[in-house]
């Protein structure tokens, strides 16, 4: 059980840079999660860590052992693929014992292990099935269990839920988050699916073309994004943004956000005025009144079970607000929305970083 | 304008039987949609209503009048496949043109048709191009032009957004339910998202092995689905299934109290959607207690996952409250908010 | 737009879809059929025909009149004791013995070579293959100006040798064989290393991964996924050259014409000589058709080993 | 996975070295075929790795002039043979693609064929000298012994396995969902197959063909034996190219036997890709 350091950790490939210096560092015992689209270098951080790619420049300490140069095999890692490359020629009981067997451990040790660990994981009865055809959930548990015996310093896992049927993706999500609180294993989780990342990591990395925006906890990340890329990209459906000017208002200084009208007073101090920036709000944060707030039209109504979500707003901005589903709103209507400033996130237009205090 | 009607229809493939005895009638310009697990014979029923199987047993109308013995292409009735069936070696013009010049329309009257479908689908930029060069997003557009050029009564579609990723699924299944309020034909759209269905389609039917388990608008069956296994179907997380306890005061061992008034006779199981299910801090009086499992913040509300002996239930607590794994909570449901099932699964009413 | 009115009236042909497909498969499948009945099923109908006689081209009376020659099994019991057949037949189970291994050693060596992406493995691939491509005949011809004793290959091994080589390959009965093995192994190599090439690169990359990364070294990944996963594959590739090197002809013949003497006579080669020398074609009938019968029974086995295949790499 | 440079290095030695052996045949025909007469059978001493004085003498004595240092020029040319190769492969090749691709279709749409795909395998294991008693017969009979279109027809039926197996393997490939679409535009089946799957497989009945072509062009066994003197292919004419007075005329041969095996090489590495699945009827996909 180990930290992870990274530091000024780059990749090139030729004039390509999949990743540009990053830094972080994971605690021993911590769930990571590396978020971001494809191709934001979420899979090149995690084949560095694994040392099935060198690093351009940079370092990766695993506590204080230096992995430069140390090859795959002797790196300790323990790997979960994304179909879980379980070797379904073989059985349960050789897949788990496989790692043991191939670094000469004893046949009595190795014996004693796979049965501990097969105990622990709850695949007891079926340790001398062949492995081809299990479940999916049974594959999480096995391919986690063939690495665990061989108590790796770290856990990577690469979209281990990608290709898994919808329905039974909560499932596996609750299960993998309790499993890595057992082992109590320092764990990094690949994944472009914003839901996984909330609901399992201690924290979020979220990342976009190969930089490291921001690390925060869940509620963290989600509460106070640092950028218009992490604000739109967390939450289903992601954050409103509306592109506007800060103007002076006898309330004190608002935003004048063109058609949609001028809002209530900014929660930001020392503004100055007239300055592009980007006015954002979350859409469970919406609440429909009948008095001051951004009048605008229903575009769509989807009733989802326990939610609706507006679709409101017109051709080239369109605004979404999440509500209980007996809101007695219909298409075509005009609603008006009313936000708690609190619940108001401000951006610079240009670079989209947040705006927190005067800057 | 076409409505389609099912009439105890049944179709076998050697052995099994895909689809089993169904039934249903889908009114003009409505958005239906067949939703169920894969395998629940969703695609057989559109290839019936499009005359590439035949059936069994039962007829098939449309507009009130038989077809089964009418030919795919009389039947007028058009459909985007699962992988959109493009003609790889045709550019998208002529994929367009196709349903038209095998009718061998005129000319003048092909290059009119086709001239509208592309504006109103945006393609008319990308025409010369052939599918191999578009991305996802227009060779979807290029196939639903290809089957609204010939005008058809009714188009169907093989679950044509589930290839796409999470936040482009969300924006697409919109603008579908825009585009056939637009046209106002009547739609049959097959799905096994449960979300993607509550939210383009008017009317659901749920199906399960090949046969229809209810019919309903989404919200109806949401809020009071006919068995178990549809209250399954709906809703992320999935509703509750849990044993009552004897006496039917109460469920969980006694952790769950229950107004005996409101559990109707017969009733073997209580099914509480996760958003009913009220979860406060254990208070030092309350001897009922439940150990909670997992706590999973998804932003606007948070999935506590909540274990008492074998049984694991959730809950879906609006915003981020601050409860802990290991923690210890207690229990109750809001009045009214729960459904009762009979141990055949049929649901019973209070 | 107005929705052009359905025409619904039923239309002429009942479920014409289904019939309909019945017959065009039916119809499209009737050339091959044909062929097959007019080259084989008939063909081999005559043979059985002719192996219980001891017609011949020359007795000037034609086939189908051979009952006249009637002799029962005698062919085939003459064949029990034909010591030439018997040679010759285990001559091609020897040559079948040395070449296959061979050519399944190398190719498996150099498609281990070939897995990983290397500069140039495009062109070299190409390169590597050419052999197969030749013509056998022609391929044929190539040995054996290479085997001439003042030929290139003399002519090297005095290089390496030193002093001039001036070994007679084609005429000495033990080095004519290895001569033709020689050609063999040359020709048909390349389809070994391009079969288990295709093989090793369908074993699935992150199972290879996962391995390494429990700390299994490149031979104990060898042993313990690579061959498991190509198992099917392998005995395909040998199945193949075992049932093409049954057949060898060409380049044998032109090189030695089965000779010195028997030296290098495979079982096509003996047909061949009988057939067109003594012309004794009632007896030649008898030995075909027992060759048929044993290989329809190996063919039995490949083909089952092949459809699995197909099953597995579906 | 980068592997370490001493690898690297042996790697490299072992397939160059091997392929300089698997070219040294080929290249030595193709050095014969360009010298002259008087190296031909150069031996010892003075043998000649390269043609000292390169010359396309052997061509054109090939095709009827009589070089000077040859007394007689040859009776029969090269052209004849050259020719029958062509049009027996060719041909072959078309009764081949035609009836194993209709096959295949109807098989793989229709499953229609019964026991045939079987029979096609073991018709290609059987050795051709098995079969080839009756077939001399029939053609003897059928006066189709030494002609170039009786030889046609038993190359196609031979290939036509190869034919059916790999165009299979291509239907297979192709979703079923493109016919279903052109059956709902009015199509009827005769019709999707000649608008729609024909037109799509153009490449997969390229490459078939090219396979199968090779396959013809490289026959020998069956041109022996059904072939005499007017349309001997190139093959048994080479083995004929001999004349008493020179012996074995090595130049000469060596040419033929060049201008035999180019085609087959290049269409070969043009189709490469698809030679496992054919090789192993559509049991392996590269």
């Amino acid at each position: 059980m180990t930290a992870i350091h990274l530091e000024n950790l780059s990749k090139s490939f030729g004039s390509f840079t999949a990743l540009k210096d990053m830094n972080l560092e994971i605690a021993d015992g911590e769930f990571v999660a590396l978020l971001g689209p494809s191709g934001c270098g979420k899979s090149t951080t995690m084949n560095m860590i694994s040392g099935l790619l060198d690093p351009s420049e940079g370092s990766i300490r695993f506590g204080d052992r230096d992995m430069r140069g140390v090859p795959m095999g002797k790196r300790g890692v323990g790997f979960v693929f994304q179909n879980y490359a379980i070797f379904t020629h073989m059985s349960v009981y050789d897949n788990l014992a496989y790692g043991l067997k191939a670094t000469g451990v004893a046949r009595s040790e190795r014996d004693r292990r796979v049965k501990d660990m097969a105990e622990f994981l709850h695949l007891t009865p079926m340790l001398n099935k062949p492995s081809a055809g299990l479940s999916v959930n049974i594959l999480q548990r096995l391919a986690i269990g063939r690495s665990a015996i061989m108590e790796p310093a770290i856990f990577l896992l690469d979209e281990p839920l990608s290709n898994v049927d919808a329905a039974f993706r909560a499932v596996m999500r609750t299960e993998l988050k309790h499993l890595q609180r057992q082992f109590r294993q320092t764990m990094v989780y690949v994944t472009h699916d914003q839901l996984e990342a909330m609901t399992m990591a201690d924290r979020i990395a979220v990342m976009d073309h190969g930089k490291l925006l921001q690390v925060g906890t869940p509620i963290d990340v989600y509460n106070n994004p640092s950028n218009v890329f992490v604000a739109g990209f967390l939450g289903s459906p992601g954050m409103n943004l509306l592109p506007g000017r800060t103007i002076a208002a006898p309330a004190g200084l608002c935003a004048d956000l063109g058609s949609f009208g001028i809002s209530a007073p900014l929660p930001v101090a020392g503004l100055s005025e007239d300055r592009a920036i980007v006015y954002g709000f979350r859409p469970e944060h919406c609440e429909l009144t009948s008095g001051e707030g951004i009048r605008l039209p229903v575009t769509f109504v989807e009733r989802i079970g326990a939610r609706t979500i507006l679709h409101m707003g017109n051709k080239e901005t369109s605004l979404r607000g999440v509500f209980d589903n007996d809101v007695p709103v219909r298409t075509g209507e005009n609603v008006t929305l009313s936000i708690d400033p609190a619940n108001i996130r401000l951006f610079d237009a240009k670079t989209g970083d947040a705006l927190t205090e005067a800057r | 304008m076409a409505s389609i009607a099912f009439n105890n229809v049944t179709k076998r493939f050697s052995e099994t039987v895909a689809v089993n005895n169904v039934s249903f009638e889908i009114a003009d310009s409505e958005f239906f949609c067949l939703f169920g697990p894969p395998l629940s014979g969703k695609s057989t029923i559109l290839k019936l209503i499009l005359g590439l199987e035949k059936p069994d047993e039962g007829e098939i109308l449309i507009d009130g009048k038989p077809v089964n013995h009418v030919s795919p292409a009389r039947r007028n009735v058009a459909m985007v496949f699962q992988n959109l069936a493009l003609f790889p070696h045709m550019s998208a013009e002529q994929n367009v043109r196709f349903p038209l010049a095998e009718r061998r329309m005129a000319e003048s009257e092909i290059a009119s048709r086709v001239a509208e479908v592309s504006g109103k689908l945006h393609i008319g930029h990308i025409l010369h191009k052939s599918p191999a060069q578009l991305s996802g997003g227009e060779r979807q557009r290029v196939a639903i032009a290809r089957a609204l050029v010939r005008d058809p009564v009714a188009y169907l579609m093989d679950d044509p957004i589930s290839a796409l990723d999470a936040r482009l699924r969300e924006e697409t299944r919109v603008e579908l339910k825009r585009i056939q309020n637009e046209l106002g034909r009547t739609m049959v759209y097959v799905t096994h998202d449960q979300e993607e269905a509550m939210s383009v389609a008017d009317r659901i039917a749920v199906l399960e092995a090949g046969s229809i388990r209810q019919i309903g608008a989404p919200s109806d069956i949401y809020d009071n689905p006919n068995s178990s296994y549809v209250a399954g179907m709906l809703g992320a997380p999935a509703m509750n299934l849990l044993a009552l306890d004897a006496g039917n005061s109460s469920a969980l061992d006694g952790a769950l109290a229950l107004d005996q008034a409101h559990v109707p006779q017969g009733a073997s199981q209580i099914g509480i959607r996760p958003e009913d299910l009220i979860v406060t801090p254990a208070a030092a009086s309350d001897e009922t207690r439940v150990r909670v499992f997992e706590v999973e913040p998804l932003g606007g509300v948070t999935v506590v996952t909540l274990q008492t002996g074998e049984t694991s239930l959730r809950a879906m607590v609006r915003g981020q409250p601050k409860i802990e794994p290991d923690s210890e909570v207690s229990l109750s449901v809001a009045a009214g908010q729960a459904c009762f099932f009979a141990s055949n699964g049929e649901a019973l009413r209070a | 737009m107005t929705a052009a009115a359905i025409d619904t009236s039923p239309t002429p042909i009942e479920h014409e879809d289904v019939r309909d497909s019945r017959k065009l498969g039916f119809w499209l499948t009737l050339p091959a059929q044909l062929l097959v009945l007019f080259i084989a099923v008939f063909p081999i109908l005559m043979q059985v025909y002719i192996s219980l006689t001891d017609w011949s081209p020359l007795d000037g009376i034609d086939w189908w009149q051979a009952h006249q020659l009637w002799n029962s099994f005698a062919n085939y019991t003459d064949l029990l004791d034909d010591d030439r057949f018997w040679s010759a037949l285990g001559r091609t189970a020897l040559v079948m013995a040395i070449c296959v291994p061979c050519e399944f050693l190398l190719g498996l060596g150099l498609a281990i070579l070939f897995v990983d992406n290397f500069p140039g493995r495009r062109f070299l691939y190409s390169v590597l293959l050419v052999p197969m491509m030749v013509v056998p005949a022609v391929a044929g011809y190539m040995f054996f100006m290479l085997f001439q004793s003042g030929g290139p290959v003399n002519d090297l091994l005095s290089f390496f040798a030193g002093s001039p080589v001036r070994i007679a390959w084609l005429s000495d009965p033990n080095l004519a064989l290895f001569a033709v093995i020689v050609s063999d192994v040359w020709q048909w190599t390349p389809l070994m290393f391009l079969i288990l090439l295709a093989g090793l690169v369908g074993v699935p990359e992150d199972q290879l991964r996962a391995a390494t990364l429990l700390g299994a070294s490149w031979t104990t990944r060898f042993v313990t996924i690579v061959l498991p996963r190509m198992k099917t594959i392998i005995i395909i590739a040998l199945a193949i050259r075992v049932i093409e090197n049954f057949k060898v002809f060409d380049n044998f013949y032109i090189m030695t014409g089965g000779g010195p003497g028997v030296a290098t006579e495979t079982i096509s080669i003996y047909i061949y000589k009988v057939t067109q020398q003594e012309l004794i074609w009632g007896y030649v009938a008898a030995v075909a058709l027992v060759i048929l019968i044993t290989l329809s029974i190996v063919s039995a086995y490949a083909i089952k080993r092949m459809s699995q295949s197909r099953e597995t790499s579906q | 996975m980068n592997r370490s440079l001493p690898f690297e290095i042996f790697r490299y030695a072992a397939i160059l070295s091997l392929v300089a052996l698997s070219l040294i045949p080929t290249l030595w025909m193709a050095s014969m075929a360009f010298k002259p007469i008087a190296e031909w059978s150069a031996t010892g001493a003075d043998l000649t790795w390269w043609p000292n004085s390169p010359t396309l003498d052997n061509f054109r004595f090939l095709f009827g002039q009589s070089s000077s240092e040859l007394i007689v020029a040859l009776d029969r040319t090269a052209g004849q043979p050259i020719l029958s190769s062509l049009l027996s492969a060719v041909f072959g090749t078309l009764i081949a693609m035609i009836s194993g691709t209709s096959a295949a279709y109807g098989l793989s749409r229709f499953g229609s064929g019964g026991n045939l795909p079987l029979a096609l395998i073991q018709l290609r294991i059987f050795p051709p000298m098995a079969v080839m008693i009756p077939v001399m017969i029939m053609w003897a009979y059928l006066g189709l012994i030494d002609t170039w279109y009786g030889l046609a027809l038993v190359y196609g039926i031979v290939t036509m396995p190869f034919a059916f197996w790999l165009m299979k393997t291509f239907f297979d490939d192709m979703p079923r969902e493109i016919e279903d679409a052109a059956l709902v535009e009015g199509c009827s089946r005769l019709r999707v197959f000649w608008k729609i799957t024909l037109p799509m497989m153009r490449p997969a009945l390229a490459s078939s063909a090219l396979f199968v072509f090779i396959l013809n062009w490289s026959d020998y066994l069956i041109a022996l034996l059904l072939t005499t003197r007017d349309w001997v292919t190139i093959p048994v004419y080479m083995a004929s190219l001999s004349s008493s007075m020179t012996g074995q005329l090595y130049g000469a041969k060596a040419a033929l036997g060049l201008i035999a095996a180019v085609p087959p090489v290049i269409l070969g590495i043009a189709i490469q890709k698809h030679l496992v699945r054919g090789l192993t009827f559509g049991a392996l996909k590269q």
